[in-house]
């Protein structure tokens, strides 16, 4: 099934080797000749020497999900020959430095040697020239053997290298040099192979960590504090990185405040301490940090606190898999902390929605006057993905929430008719006015605290007063349901009664099975969770089907968890689909499992 | 609390302040410690500080952690805003604060529970971030609030109530702020307003981490004729740098006068400054290794040095550091922090 | 209704102010007197000055849930008149120190005028003792009105004054002039009253937080680490005063090791480290704690580390109400930390239970090398409870585990078949062998970590061996549900349809309702739960029931929710029945909300 | 890893120490450092120690936290059980598993991340304990594992690889040990094994807690000229206390000479003795004031104070302050520790 603009090749190359910015090159040329690409990074936790790979999906039909089955594997790390062989599917290529020839125990494979050390050996004397040519040399070959446009190419080596341009030519000749022994020695091209397309055209390719970052810079955020934690690093350099650029004044002052703290405690007490004194704040982290900022998330719950936080799940539990993907803090997340804690979440699907999903939860955190997480993950987050340009509307404006200033703090009482207290439901709907140290000489001050407190914020150990407050909290999180993102849905069949939830990054596995699946005759509809939590429309399409797949990417089923606890819907119509070994899920694995469950016939065929 | 059921009546006969404030209006809500508490003597003192520098309360902002020491801030500066964190936490809430207004002047209160067990961590970073903040520790040496556990201050040589010894050294945390680059950092007792409430005037006027290590007598727990952090104990072992202490304002003349040779005067970025009749021996309170030796020398002998340990007179913050902009971040217009949809364009022309 | 031997009084007095010993001398007397009694203190986050009450139940019947309806008030603090007043049911009492004469609003009641401080200042000098003595005068007081025997109080009074028993006297002296005060001047005694009863023989008085102390003792706990902490602190201070009861050697030398840590984070972390080490080790903290310790919780989980946690909650979230009682951490401990974790909770009801439950959670932790939370609360952990005396059989054993001394190190792969793995699930239940530190110079040496790991401990990031790990410990948790304690069920008629689910604290107010609805004509089939995960037995029980109420004491139905995840049974059937003021539970809450869902006639005719 | 795939081969020539054990016997899994990292070469310092000290290897037990130097557990001692713990926890860990058998020698390894950001409370609190443990914390000034962002102990003065100036001051950690009534402080260098390897041997035997600050470049992050935790800098500004150390045990006859008068010798209470020749100039580190000064007037001067900074050669333990028996707690018998049946009618007549 694989060729012409549809295929999957894979770079097995040595951590800390430079593969990394030429198997880049190799995608983002694709990309430029607007073929549909999806890269995906698959790296150890480790920064030099141990084995990782590059995955490059080319799908001219624009599936831009993880496919198993390697048409060519790129094999450059002789620790991994073994594994990496194997991957490839019949009648596929394997290409390799066959500086030191090997044996190969597959006649059902094309091997391509390629002597590149031998060949870098001759012309580059310096050894870390020679090791980073070495990876130019194979993406030359690759030039010839799938037909790549050598101008985009060249383009793309340029950008690269803004700043150096003097390596410019350097690389080009390690490109001619492998391009050159290809055609020479390979048939080329081979039958999968690239041509110019249209599916990526208007598209960009980016990274959901820097999008974020970018979106917080939108969203008009000043105070950024974070604690390195893989897979969220780049979100805050991401951030810093467009603050540089579009928040400094000409005199060199910087409009925002980043803050590397001593630790993720730290961090989220430096967003609450911001975003109580009325600047939009938030971090980012990973599962280890959500724990640890859980006691503050309660503070910030019940203080009600508008503090954002970015969390960029990787596979738990612990440290687990600090370089692997997955799903698995929605239940650690959506009731962080201890006593009657919940929180709002958002599930952005692709680098795009991390960016326009940012402004929403700042607004959100503001509006409801809560903390408000952005869950993410390894893959949106830290992969390459083709997704739709950013987009922003400059008449928006920024809902900065129920806050008052001196003057209507003067007015409140006549306005409203009852004086202004800090938690006072004056419209019913949960939400309270709260105030800004600084607003007014003699009005409006309060004190806040994670104790107990009544209406006004004064202390209480009355547990009448304490049980009304927290029920007044429990009416704001009803009016969050109304307000938060609405679900995608995709409709297939109005009379079918089966259906399929989904959130994140396994939008374009599903997307791409429902494709199948409609092929195989099999009409699903599927809704796709953007927020938590769930408003009625989530409620009414469980309740319009009677089998619905809970598709997500962790053990204990998380989402259907929320769904049965949070959304009323009985557990013995949701369908739990999982997926927990730390790779992005692909449509095949979606496919197979509704097909085993719905026509377990198919479903044998299939596979 | 600030939420003032009945308004406070003015007496017209109280004095006022530059500002036509009188005392009561830097008091608030009444005080819940027990009687006689080191922290309600701190509390006092803050107020008078305030009071006498002719602060608008509303510019203040109060954070706290969790404990005794940490209610306080309920029971000073009504007007202003405070924020009761949670255990151990109140020097990242006022980073976090200060980061997103640096016109505020910041108080943090915190217990020596607070600051030097589950909060040493950040205790440590906001000082090495010379965070523009007041940080005074109310230390009595032990967990008042949880009913008088030793904290990590108790001297190794200070049993407990009932008599039990304490095992491990106490934690100095002048010499610790001191050694994380601290620009300012005192010590005084809560029995002590005429050292206090000018130490309190000049932390504030200090543009930079001052810290002010308040040894404040719990009289439930710790107060007992053992107890090194018992009111007699202090007194009778109090090494003050100085034996008088005046704080001058930028406009004030200075009409003190000391005997020639013994004054020794800190001057603040603000032109404000701190004038001291030193006792002679007095280390050189500009030389961080001396003011270390000071504290520990003493320390070894069973005393206690008071008094303007340390300062760095050209104090920076972390705005500096940071280099941030002269306006507030919450204060800054949309139309400067959005940088909207034609700086999108070429944002997406980089991805393409 | 109330009468002798059957009635509430409530103390009023100032927190500090030494009122607490001469209350707990007046309810302990009632205890010796052989009447079933519980008191509750209510007091407040603060050490002097603040409001604080002491509430006694006297019940022949044995109910000693709290009950609503205040008898007589003994009213001392000013600061509280107007609401303590108000609370007594008309036709009670109200005993005050008429010193400061007052008129009070109310003519249902009747006003008893004591005019103690006039008579403290006549005899006593010293302003500290008369302070103190002003108590033993109302405690005398009520001696009379109430019949107390005297013999039994100033035994109860010996007893606390064990070490300084001159002061028996002068006390005693205080307790006869209230008594000689109220005979002369009151109608002694009054309808209300006690006598010698049967219903407290062979009961103990005790806290909790003590029992599971000494229940830390007797379960062999040699390393203990912790935080203060309210309403935990006196679990640990409990566990240290009977160690150095039972645990010094002759030579002085201590059996145990306590470690005052410089936060929760450190104290679990310590209690890891001891148990990681073959020490039975535990920790005891409350919500914030909780919230703090779950990065740790999360490589205890996944590491397999048998540490016990008691949880003693308190009302949330956040800093909450530290002195009120509650059962707010379910969901947070039975998920603590991010990743897919779950923990073993146990549920004791009472101080009994606090006791024996501690040798069950080591027993468990060790068997399935995990973390067990005991989660007890406030109310239990702080408040004397009347409950069963202690009992210890000496020929158990406890169970250490699968641990691997040098001998079976040596010749396991002969006896199992298969090499010796840390991780390896050699018996099918999940559960692997573990070796510990120093056990054999050259065999069962591991490396323990939190980051992904193959069945022999190897760091891996293969996310097939990650995931077959997971599944493995899933299994493990599977076999918990087979060997936690399992529910207590009391059925009314085994062919009701309405059941009712509950735990912990709330036991007497549910059992005392129970026999009302009995009375009721309702047949309620009950289940109490101890532990979690669920066993069969749970499920049976929701099975057979169409209609459930889960009564809890918190605000968001955290056991419902359980129950539905972790039982799949449907939210349909389970009737939120929650109380989150801060109160401990009564009987009548329980009836009237039962009444009002199945006879909502019978519910109006009882309020 | 300590699960051993392929038995190790042993070389018949292969030296053998007291207890028939060569240097491989305390190797373990290969390690994954980046090739030239300086971890490499102190894992490779501990190795040598360790066998040079007959150390049993499975009476050892290492711990550590989370980082490229946490890591570096895995490849030593591989018949030793190891702990991996959480980010910054080592200590606490640490702490309980000592609780449990105080018969095993505790080697504790951290990061500069790992022990002065993270993880400096718990730090602060282990050096408190007096816990008996060997800590070593290999100094980078980055967070290597995270791609080499500043950590606290980075200097001032020492710009990122990509030039960026760091803005706050490096926390000492040395200094606060010492403040913080460490018994055993001591500073090396990846690269100068000759003085690191009698360094580790003595914290290995001295009772109490032994802290290591061993300078150890990031060669990918934070090796460039401009860094201050580079080796070239490093070399060039170490200022040790000693042109050389030997460590003794306490069955060795002392053999080395050393010019009389600069031989200073330190005991420890297993009597095992330091020797070192000390250079003239170098500090009484009998003295904790003299070893914070030595430090500072360095500090100050550029200059890397390292070797022995200050000992205390009485040093107790926790176990001592708690008074705990003698026997590890894991292998008392239930008999002792379960009161039985009998003590428990006592304890109930308590509460009737
Ligand atoms: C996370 C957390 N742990 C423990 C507590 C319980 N607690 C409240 S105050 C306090 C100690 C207070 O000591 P200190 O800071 O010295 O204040 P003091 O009461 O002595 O003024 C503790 C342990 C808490 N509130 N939160
Ligand atoms: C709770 C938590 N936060 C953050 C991280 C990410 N992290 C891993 S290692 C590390 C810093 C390591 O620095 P250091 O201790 O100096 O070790 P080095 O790699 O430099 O040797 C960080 C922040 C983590 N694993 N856990
Ligand atoms: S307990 Fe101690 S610290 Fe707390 S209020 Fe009372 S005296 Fe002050
Ligand atoms: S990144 Fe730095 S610290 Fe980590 S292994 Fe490489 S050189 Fe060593
Ligand atoms: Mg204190
Ligand atoms: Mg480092």
């Amino acid at each position: 099934m694989s060729g012409i603009n549809d295929f999957v090749i894979k770079f097995a190359t040595v951590n800390g080797s430079g593969s990394a910015s030429a198997n880049t090159i190799f995608a983002k040329s694709l990309f430029r000749m607007g073929i549909p690409v999806s890269p995906k990074n698959i790296f150890p936790s480790n920064i030099q020497g141990l084995p990782t790979w590059y995955e490059v999906r080319v799908s001219e039909a624009g599936y831009t999900a993880r496919r198993d089955g390697i048409d060519m594997m790129v094999a450059m790390n002789p620790q991994t020959y073994a594994n990496d062989v194997a991957e490839v599917v019949p009648g596929g290529w394997l290409l390799y430095d066959s500086t030191m020839p090997r044996l190969w125990q597959r006649s059902d494979i094309t091997v391509l040697g390629l002597p590149i050390a031998e060949i870098c050996a001759k012309i580059w004397k310096d050894a870390r020239q020679r090791q980073l040519f070495k990876n130019m040399v194979y993406v030359g070959a690759l030039t010839a053997l799938l037909d790549i446009d050598l101008k985009v190419l060249e383009g793309v080596i340029a950008d690269q290298l803004k700043g150096k341009e003097k390596l410019l030519a350097a690389n080009m000749q390690a490109v001619n040099i492998g391009r050159e022994y290809a055609q020479t020695n390979f048939q080329c091209p081979l039958s999968i192979s690239v041509r110019h397309a249209e599916g990526a055209k208007g598209k960009i390719m980016v990274t959901g960590n820097e999008a974020a970052g970018l979106g917080a810079v939108y969203a008009g955020a000043t105070v950024c504090a974070w604690y390195p934690i893989t897979p969220s690093t780049s979100l805050a350099e991401g951030y810093e990185k467009h603050a540089r650029r579009f928040r400094v004044s000409k005199d060199g002052k910087r409009l925002y405040a980043i803050v590397q703290a001593e630790d993720e405690l730290a961090a989220v007490g430096v967003a609450i301490g911001g975003a109580w004194n009325g600047a939009r704040s938030f971090t980012a982290t990973s599962g280890p940090g959500i724990s640890l900022m859980s006691e503050f998330l309660g503070l910030a719950y019940f203080a009600e606190i508008p503090v954002v936080l970015y969390n960029i799940q990787r596979g738990g539990p612990s440290t687990g898999m600090p370089t692997r993907t997955g799903q698995p803090d929605i239940i650690s997340c959506a009731y962080a902390s201890h006593g009657d804690t919940k929180h709002v979440l958002l599930f952005p699907a692709n680098p795009t929605e991390c960016f326009s999903m940012s402004a929403d939860a700042f607004d959100l955190a503001e509006r409801l006057q809560t903390p408000v997480m952005v869950m993410s993950d390894l893959d949106i987050g830290m992969n390459d993905w083709m997704t739709d340009a950013f987009e922003w509307d400059d008449s928006r404006v920024m809902d900065r929430g129920k806050v008052l200033d001196a003057a209507s703090l003067e007015s409140f009482a006549k306005d409203k008719g009852i004086p202004w207290g800090r938690y006072q439901d004056v419209d019913g709907d949960g939400i309270p006015y709260r105030t800004l140290p600084g607003t007014h000489p003699s009005m409006g001050s309060y004190f806040t605290r994670g104790t107990s407190h009544d209406e006004n914020a004064r202390y209480t150990e009355d547990g009448t007063v304490h049980a009304r407050v927290l029920d007044r909290i429990s009416r704001k999180f009803a009016t969050a349901a109304t307000i938060v993102p609405k679900p995608e849905i995709r409709t297939a069949d109005p009379q079918s009664k089966i259906g399929l939830i989904y959130f994140g990054a396994n939008r374009p596995a599903v997307l791409e099975a429902l494709d199948y699946l409609e092929r195989d005759g099999v009409k699903v509809n599927a809704m796709r969770l953007k927020a938590f939590p769930f408003g009625q429309e989530v409620k009414d399409f469980c309740a319009a089907h009677d089998q619905i797949f809970v598709v997500e990417q962790n053990r204990d089923a998380q989402m259907r968890h929320l769904l049965m606890v949070e959304a009323d819907v009985p557990g013995t119509k949701l369908i739990a689909t999982l997926n927990y070994d730390g790779t992005p899920m692909t449509a095949d694995f979606v496919r197979t499992a509704v097909l085993k469950q719905l026509t377990p016939a198919k479903a044998a065929a299939a596979e | 609390m600030t939420y003032i059921t009945k308004p406070i009546a003015h007496h017209p006969a109280l004095p006022k302040n530059a500002l036509g404030l009188t005392h009561r209006d830097y008091e608030a809500s009444m005080s819940t410690m027990c009687a006689g508490c080191g922290h309600d003597s701190i509390t006092a003192a803050i107020i008078e500080a305030c009071y006498e520098l002719d602060l608008p309360a509303h510019r203040v902002a109060k954070l706290s952690g969790i404990g005794c020491s940490s209610k306080t801030p309920t029971y000073f500066l009504g007007r202003s805003h405070g924020f009761n964190s949670v255990h151990g936490r109140m020097p990242s809430v006022t980073t976090g604060a200060n980061m997103a207004n640096r016109d505020l002047v910041y108080i943090g209160v915190s217990g020596d529970g607070d600051t030097a067990s589950i909060g040493f961590g950040q205790f440590a970073h906001a000082v090495r971030r010379k965070l523009n903040m007041t940080y005074i520790v109310m230390n009595n040496g032990c967990y008042g609030l949880t009913k008088g556990q030793f904290s990590a201050t108790n001297d190794k040589t200070s049993p407990s109530k009932k008599g039990e010894a304490n095992p491990f050294d106490a934690i100095d945390l002048c010499q610790i702020a001191i050694q994380l680059g601290a620009g300012f950092v005192a010590r005084s007792f809560s029995g002590d307003k005429r050292q206090l409430i000018p130490l309190i005037k000049a932390a504030i006027n200090y543009k930079g981490f001052a810290f002010l290590d308040v040894i404040s007598p719990c009289v439930t727990f710790n107060n007992h004729p053992a107890s090194t952090k018992s009111f007699d104990y202090v007194r009778a072992h109090n090494m003050a740098s100085e034996n008088k202490l005046d704080f001058i304002e930028p406009k004030e003349e200075i009409t003190v006068n000391y005997e020639a040779g013994t004054t020794a005067a800190v001057t603040l970025h603000d032109g404000s400054r701190l004038l001291l009749n030193k006792l002679d021996g007095g280390h050189d309170f500009r030389d961080p290794d001396e003011a270390i030796l000071t504290i520990r020398k003493n320390a070894t002998q069973g005393q206690v040095a008071t008094g303007l340990l340390y300062v760095n007179e050209d104090g920076n913050d972390l705005h500096d550091v940071l280099n941030s902009d002269d306006r507030p971040m919450n204060e800054l217009p949309m139309s400067e922090l959005c940088p909207g949809s034609k700086a999108l364009e070429s944002v997406n022309a980089r991805f393409r």
